[in-house]
């Protein structure tokens, strides 16, 4: 194990890859969830559909395209579960909940068999985004400093968010208490259908992104479905905090575990999720005390 | 116990009924969902072709029965069951995923029943757990990387660092490398397997793989994991400094557009390649073409083969389930990929194994034969089998 | 019977139980008092460990009962009602009462029989139904019951582990006076020798049943003494009365 | 805590009846299916116990029932140890597995207690998954029947292993009956209503939970050795989190906490999955969007459904009977 420094820097910087690739798609998830108590299991299938759309829509009018277009399709159809799903699931308990998303899982992994086919598609990175860059004293894949940078400025426009504007002070106040907040004239019913609708355009988003570092095929819903799971349990539901620090810990422990002790490596997180779930069993950074 | 359990199931060969003579119930035990529901739909149809293109020559007319076995041994075996007891079928050809041709390995020795493999390429299916009813038209996991190692020595290559998805077909391929390449005079520096079907980013391991100081590396990896991992390897820009080889199915014609430019000047070795130059492939290749819009690739292939194998035994006059099993070991053609034959050892394809790289075409990629390896039976092991008798 | 000494417990910047010393000897029907927000109910939840102080520590039976968890402490005689109804409103009264019993009798974790039909356990939920005046509603569900007999019920369930010491959370809140009245009558026909404290909002019925009085305000004890004492206190008027107004 | 009503006496009978002929009288096929639906029957009976009755919704039953599966199969072929004594090491093992992960999850509830057990669940299949000894992802053969040949039956005939495992049902399901009825049920339904009461009254909650669900565990592990022996080949796909999902599926769609619903569910499914598959490959879809519309008919299930339109009215006529009793007996204490 004789590596240098610069090894350990790749490594570091594939892990903050991974990490920012699992935080968009866990921040919409753990949004949902703190704002609206729903359990959406089927937001790993609105991920490859966004992969899906942004493979579509590449091929018509390349990355950008795709990329632009992908986030606001899958949006689209987040109006569609929202306005003929969720919103009549909303009062139902979390059993409920988790078995109509359940559900969708398996109709949404059938319907992109039905109009994409079974074969896998992939799509290019972008001109302007290939090739490597030198950073820190390695050679990085420029695409991959693209997602890096794109999770953080995500990271830093939702803290922001958050923290200083009129919408974010309502989502915390809605997270806090929505009855609370419809009280306070929020007009709660508008903003769970934003937030939503916001969180699925993160999945697609997030789904674009990775097309063409991986493989876009019908099953790459369920296969993120579990890793975004885990980040939210570890890192608490409802926070924002819970999300990045959930997405990095799991990052680093998947790459590095892969490194270090590579016979563990798959189970290792579980173990890690266990710990933390017989320690904090609410997660290291839950919306609620 | 084996043997007790199958007759008490009322499987015992004495029960199966032969067919009328001529009508050959087939049944095509296939994933046209899950993971590998591509390959099932390019096996039926290169299967669908053969018979098709020679279908006339012989009097047997087939009824196909098509069975999904979702990729999951369980649910192959119920299929299996479902074909030979319930349909009576006399012969099945298919199976992609070696884990279901291990679940239906018993039941199809203890009824019987001849299958032709299309696909699955574990080792011991025509070695150690070997059964005279059990012909493989397509390859087996050592024959397609054996070749390689000595191959990639003769060219120069001294030291490879190699890399694969961590289950059996993985480890089969690079041991099958390894054995010959280190016979040959190389060393491998170093060796890594990837949790299977659950590795996205293979950024960890190409870290590992620059670091170890290898002159090459050498991967097996099929479908969306090797999208991934072509992609993700020229993107780290590792191509220029060491060069990608593999198991052909790397680059298989089926994904190689998916992973774009990334896969140009990938070498590596299988059992067909689109762009062989003779006429039996330009008959194969023109029609696949034609009906599918996409050139075909080497489980279209197998399907094909596996078909026409199916035809040549008919054409002997065998029909029942007995004297179609003789017949399919002794079958031998000219087909797309070369002369083919079935070791009587092991009742495995004896066939040739081609070296290509993989460039760029006039608008899609497309596949340059650099050379063609002999066509080597696989050492028998342990394969023992008694003679199907009427 | 049961101890403090010196609890103290604070949520961030808010002091809510402030160096509190308790004493009630066995068989005192002790009265908590105070204006809502003086900490009665915190104090309640770290008598029976639902809470657990910053300083100080809570004593059972002369034994030190503060590191030990809820069902611990319930075991050892520590029993409580709540002051919003958390019964268990699928089962009849004679299931809830039985629940509770047959944690008491060791027949709560039994795989082998039904708790419901072992004597022991019978025989409690008999005595208890008696006790508060449950008999005729003992087949009905929860849900079929009324508000008042809720009531009656809560205190049921706390009794059935046959407490040492029975905590009750403002046993009569939310019902008429003239079943509050009824209430205390109910609570005064307990046995002598429970242990009782208990948190009361309405001052004319504390005295029905108290043999002492404490006061609690802002998280700190104002007043401990007998409740003629407490009727003449100046102080208590004051600090009471004027945000019982309000309530 | 559970209770039988008219209907669920009647509709039991029916499946009993149903299951039975379908044992004496299928073909090969026939029987197939049924020994599917009985094993699987098993397995929501488990799942019924702590999620209907316990509201511990678990994600890892699939798991338990591979762990059990595995557990016969390592035994009775690698170890070489007797089918009998290898399948009740099957059912001990796997119910210990699920003791402990039911303690360690009991202090998780709602989504963190489905997401705990769902990481228990993939912990267990990853390590399945990759140990060479499990046979990895091409999974394991050879496995043997248990041998009643001294009692004069052959497992190796289909119709004999069918009723074999229509008994076994059976009798998991008095014992169901029995767990939810002794103490340990009744505070398992305690600690459903209100947790925190129970805590108060003494109750060690994390012991009730965890007996309990080591008790389903335990049928889920038997479930899981007899899945062995019908189909004779195991994989690691058994331990997957979709088949845990699914049994949650049947268990809902028949009605949670009813017991006979997800017998029900168990049945429904396994049809419908066979007939569908039949004809498309795309039945994933069809199962979605039946599961959807279910659930977005907030009733509880199938059974549930109908237990609350037809139920209700005979359960409403005996209650009316106890309450006209017991009012007499009131009057004549009074």
């Amino acid at each position: 194990m004789a590596h240098d420094l610069g090894f350990w820097t790749l490594q570091a910087l594939n892990a903050l890859q991974l990490s920012m690739l699992l935080f968009l798609l866990s921040i919409g998830l753990t949004v949902i969830f703190g704002l609206m108590h729903f359990v959406n299991l089927a937001h790993g299938s609105l991920y490859a559909l966004g992969a899906y759309f942004a493979a579509s829509l590449a091929a018509v009018g390349g990355y950008w395209m795709g990329f632009f277009l992908a986030p606001v399709a899958v949006a689209g159809v987040g109006v569609l579960l929202y306005s003929g799903l969720i919103k009549r699931m909303r009062k139902s308990g979390p059993m409920a909940q988790v078995l109509v998303t359940f559900g969708l899982i398996f109709a949404m992994l059938d319907l992109t068999r039905i109009f994409w086919g079974d074969l896998a598609l992939g799509i290019e990175v972008p001109a302007l985004l290939d090739g490597r860059l030198a950073f820190l004293g390695v050679e990085y894949p420029t695409y991959r400093l693209f997602i890096i940078a794109l999770g953080l400025a995500i990271f830093a426009a939702l803290a922001f968010v958050l923290a200083r504007t009129q919408i974010g002070a309502m989502i915390r106040a809605g997270v806090d208490n929505d009855a609370m907040a419809a009280c306070l004239g929020i007009n709660v019913e508008r903003l769970f259908f934003m937030v939503f609708c916001f969180g699925c355009a993160l999945a697609g988003l997030a789904g674009a992104v990775a097309a063409p570092l991986l493989s876009v095929t019908p099953d790459m819903g369920l296969q993120i479905l579990i890793p975004t799971l885990i980040v939210i349990v570890i890192g608490g539901l409802g926070s924002l905090k819970g999300a990045v620090s959930g997405s990095l810990i799991y990052g680093f422990v998947q790459t590095f575990g892969a490194v270090l002790a590579p016979q563990l490596a798959s189970v290792l997180i579980y173990a890690l999720l266990a710990a933390v779930l017989v320690i904090k069993p609410v997660g290291l950074f839950p919306a609620k005390g | 116990m084996k043997r007790a359990t199958l007759a008490a199931l009322g499987l015992a060969t004495s029960f199966a009924m032969p067919a009328a003579a001529e009508d050959i119930k087939v049944g095509l035990l296939l994933p046209f969902s899950g993971v590998y529901a591509a390959l099932g739909n390019e096996i039926e149809a290169g299967f669908n072709l053969a018979l098709e293109q020679f279908g006339d020559e012989t009097d047997a007319t087939f009824e196909i029965i098509r069975e999904d076995t979702e990729v999951k041994p369980p649910v192959a075996l119920g299929k299996a069951k479902k074909l030979i007891l319930q349909d009576d079928v006399d012969v099945i050809a298919g199976i992609v995923s070696s884990g279901v041709l291990g679940a239906v390995r018993d039941m199809v020795h203890g009824a019987g029943v001849p299958l032709i493999v299309a696909n699955a390429g574990n080792d011991e299916a025509t070695g150690a757990d070997c059964s005279p009813f059990i012909t493989r038209m397509s390859f087996s996991n050592s024959q397609v990387n054996r070749p390689m190692g000595t191959w990639m020595h003769e060219q120069g290559i001294g030291k490879v660092y190699t890399l694969a998805p961590d289950y059996a077909a993985g480890h089969q391929m690079i041991d099958a490398f390894t054995a010959s390449f280190t016979a040959a005079g190389g060393e491998v520096v170093g060796q890594e397997f990837t949790p299977f079907q659950k590795t996205q980013d293979f950024g960890p391991y190409l870290a590992q793989a620059k670091a170890s100081g290898a002159d090459a590396v050498y991967v097996f990896y099929a479908g969306g994991e090797a999208i991934s991992f072509v992609k993700q390897y020229d993107s780290f820009g590792l191509k220029a400094e060491l060069p990608l080889y593999g198991s052909g199915f790397l680059t298989s014609p089926l994904y190689v557009n998916a992973e774009g430019p990334a896969a140009e000047g990938v070498i590596t070795a299988l059992h067909y390649v689109p762009t062989i130059d003779s006429t039996a492939n330009a008959v194969f290749a023109d029609a696949f073409t034609a009906a599918n819009g996409r050139v075909p690739s080497e489980f279209a292939v197998q399907g094909y083969d596996a078909a026409r194998a199916l035809i040549e035994a008919t054409k002997t006059g065998a029909s029942d389930r007995a004297s179609l099993a003789n017949a399919l070991r002794n079958v031998k053609f000219e087909g797309p990929r070369g002369t083919l034959s079935i070791d009587p050892a092991t009742n495995n394809v004896i066939q040739p194994i081609y070296v290509y790289e993989t460039v760029a075409g006039e608008d899609t990629l497309t596949q340059k034969v650099l050379a063609q390896l002999p066509a080597e039976a696989d050492p028998v092991n342990g394969c023992e089998m008694a003679p199907v008798s009427n | 019977m049961l101890e403090t000494r010196n609890l103290d417990k604070s949520f961030g910047a808010v002091h809510v139980t402030r160096n509190v010393s308790l004493k009630l000897e066995r068989g005192e029907r002790r009265v908590i008092l105070g204006p809502n927000g003086a900490g009665k109910t915190t104090l309640f939840n770290q008598l029976v460990g639902e809470l657990t102080p910053d300083s100080g520590s809570v004593h059972l039976a002369g034994e030190d009962v503060t590191a030990l968890p809820v069902a611990k402490r319930a075991r050892r005689g520590l029993s409580r009602s709540y002051q919003k109804n958390t019964l268990f409103d699928g089962l009849t009264v004679e299931e809830n009462l039985g629940l509770a019993a047959a944690v008491h009798t060791g027949h709560a974790t039994q795989l082998w029989s039904d708790s419901l039909a072992k004597p022991e356990v019978r025989e409690i939920v008999d005595e208890v139904a008696n006790q508060v005046n449950l008999m005729p509603y003992i087949h009905a569900k929860v849900s079929e019951i009324s508000y008042g007999v809720r009531r009656q019920l809560e205190v049921g369930v706390a009794l059935a582990t046959r407490p040492l010491v029975l905590l009750m959370d403002e046993p009569t809140s939310g019902v008429g006076p003239e079943m509050s009245k009824g209430f205390h009558d109910l609570l005064n026909n307990l046995p002598r020798d429970l242990t009782m404290l208990i948190i009361e909002h309405d001052m004319d019925l504390a005295f029905d049943v108290a043999d002492t009085i404490t006061v609690l305000n802002y998280g700190e004890v104002v007043f401990d003494g007998l409740p003629e004492a407490a009727r003449g206190s100046k102080l208590l008027k004051e600090i009471y009365l004027g945000s019982w107004e309000d309530a | 805590m559970f209770r039988h009503n008219a209907l669920r006496y009647a509709v039991l009978a029916l499946l009993a009846a149903g299951a039975l002929f379908q044992a004496l009288t299928a073909e090969y096929f026939g029987l197939e299916i049924l020994t599917e639906i009985l094993i699987l029957a098993m397995l929501v009976l488990a799942l019924d116990i702590v999620a209907g009755f316990g509201g511990m919704v678990s994600l890892c039953h699939g798991a338990l029932m591979g762990v059990g599966a595995y557990t016969y199969a390592i035994l009775s072929t690698k170890a070489g140890i007797a089918p009998p004594v290898a399948m009740a090491g099957s059912i001990a093992l796997t119910g210990v597995a699920a003791w402990v992960i039911g303690a360690i999850c009991s202090r998780s509830h709602g989504i963190y207690f489905i997401m705990a057990t769902l990481a228990f669940g993939q912990m267990a299949y990853s390590y399945v998954f990759e140990a060479p000894i499990f046979g990895g992802d091409d999974g394991l053969g050879g496995i043997s029947r248990l041998d009643l040949s001294f009692i004069g039956v052959d497992l190796n005939d289909s119709r004999s292993f069918a009723l074999f495992c229509l008994a076994l049902l059976a009798a998991i399901y008095v014992a169901s009956v029995l767990i939810l009825r002794s103490g340990l049920g009744r505070s398992l339904s305690g600690v459903m209503h209100n947790e925190q009461r129970m805590r108060a009254l003494g109750l060690t909650v994390w012991r009730v939970k965890a007996d309990v669900f080591g008790l389903s565990g335990m049928i889920a592990g038997l479930a899981g050795a007899l899945a062995a022996q019908h189909i004779l080949y195991i994989s690691p796909g058994l331990l997957s989190w979709t088949v845990s999902g699914e049994a949650l599926v049947v268990v809902i769609l028949g009605g949670l906490g009813t017991l006979v619903g997800p017998l029900v569910g168990a049945a429904a499914f396994v049809v419908l999955k066979h007939e569908l598959s039949a004809v498309t490959t795309y039945w994933h879809l069809v199962v979605g969007v039946i599961l959807i519309a279910v659930v977005m008919s907030r009733a509880n299930g199938v059974f549930g459904w109908f237990e609350s339109r037809w139920g209700d009215r005979i359960e409403r006529r005996m209650a009316d009977a106890t309450r006209k009793q017991q009012s007499e007996e009131v009057l004549t204490d009074a």
